[in-house]
């Protein structure tokens, strides 16, 4: 019953991530990836960009999967951040789930992405053509 | 009293530091005055939004600092 | 915005399975695979059989996409179910859904799955080492 | 008047066979009508619980059948 996060600068390989998380005792993965879209708010997007206070990340990721735990009846779970330039259509996240039955699966995967956006100390720069700006800083 | 000050996003643009030594902070010096301090230095920080986390853990504005600590501003996340 | 459903007799290739089905709209994109659990209700399973009614199967999936068109604001929805043996640890059914955002991408896959365990005339066998069983039946 | 009926999973393994076509129904005959037909033919099929699909669609118990309706009893699905 592994829980692993991980950090990277480089694209992520959706069969690496999905490789070896499910086992015979699960009837259930679900997967989550959020990409880089090339719209946001109605603005045309370049890139977007990812920074990350990374210890307290780590602190902050482990209190999430160990809260999922708790509340979903869950096989392994694989976490993988971005982090850096990711360009239009890569994936920023991706979030993998086995579970004994889909409702586990699928609910640990979105409370799982619900708390990231809500609480880890990650920090996306979206870069127009004409400028940039830090989401949620309302600059 | 000395404390290591960690900023990021547009804390660090407007700062041009990601990393800044509060020294001479007084002995009851709270997250609030560190970020009084910061705030002359760089007044373009006043009234940006942040969370403050100290050594990882958030705290809510009056916690005391001790010396040594990491204190973090956190502006609005936007991880996922 | 396609929406695709197939029936298949072969492994259900996740790569496949997802390719093409994200656009740079989509800032989200969710899969779900049912597989095949070694423990149904305590006793052991050798493998999966599956049968279908087609031409039903393929009405109901289509008011089913249609419907969750209608709930969902999401992009492209693939889905696969396999038909004939399904061996332990291999996929029944994938879905994939690609949804400008992640509540819109869970919660329709979510939906197509809920919908298909309910209302869709697909049938499993659960084969034992002593016996097998029509699951649903209660015989 | 004559239907074809589709029998599906344990339905079929009971009667051994997956199509049946029932002939001679009378005019007024409904889906019970000919699903007690087939429990003459099959007593095993006696309250064994099944929807109704006529042409594709689930109908109810006393739907009228037509000339040529195909009829297919369908056991609790356990796709997915």
């Amino acid at each position: 019953m592994s829980a692993s996060f991980a950090l990277a600068a480089d694209p992520i390989d959706p069969v690496a991530l999905v490789e070896g998380v499910r086992t015979d005792e699960d009837g259930a993965l679900a997967t989550f990836l959020g990409t880089a879209r090339v719209v946001s708010r109605g603005r045309r997007v370049v890139r977007l960009e990812y920074e990350a206070y990374e210890p307290m990340v780590r602190a902050e990721m482990d209190r999430i999967l160990a809260e999922t735990r708790e509340r979903f009846h869950v096989g392994a779970i694989r976490v993988v951040h971005r982090l850096g330039v990711v360009p239009i259509g890569e994936a920023s996240v991706g979030i993998v789930v086995a579970a004994p039955h889909r409702a586990d699966a699928l609910g640990a995967c979105r409370h799982v992405i619900d708390r990231i956006k809500e609480r880890v100390p990650i920090w996306k720069k979206e870069v127009f053509e004409d400028g940039s700006e830090w989401v949620g800083e309302g600059a | 009293m000395r404390v290591r000050i960690r900023l990021f996003a547009g804390w660090r643009d407007r700062l041009g530091e990601e990393e800044v030594l509060l020294e001479g902070l007084p002995p009851d010096a709270t997250v609030e005055s560190a970020r009084a301090r910061l705030e002359e230095r760089c007044p373009a920080l006043r009234g940006l939004p942040a969370a403050v986390a100290v050594n990882l853990v958030q705290v809510p504005p009056d916690r005391p600092l001790r010396e040594g600590d990491e204190v973090a501003f956190l502006p609005p996340v936007s991880g996922g």
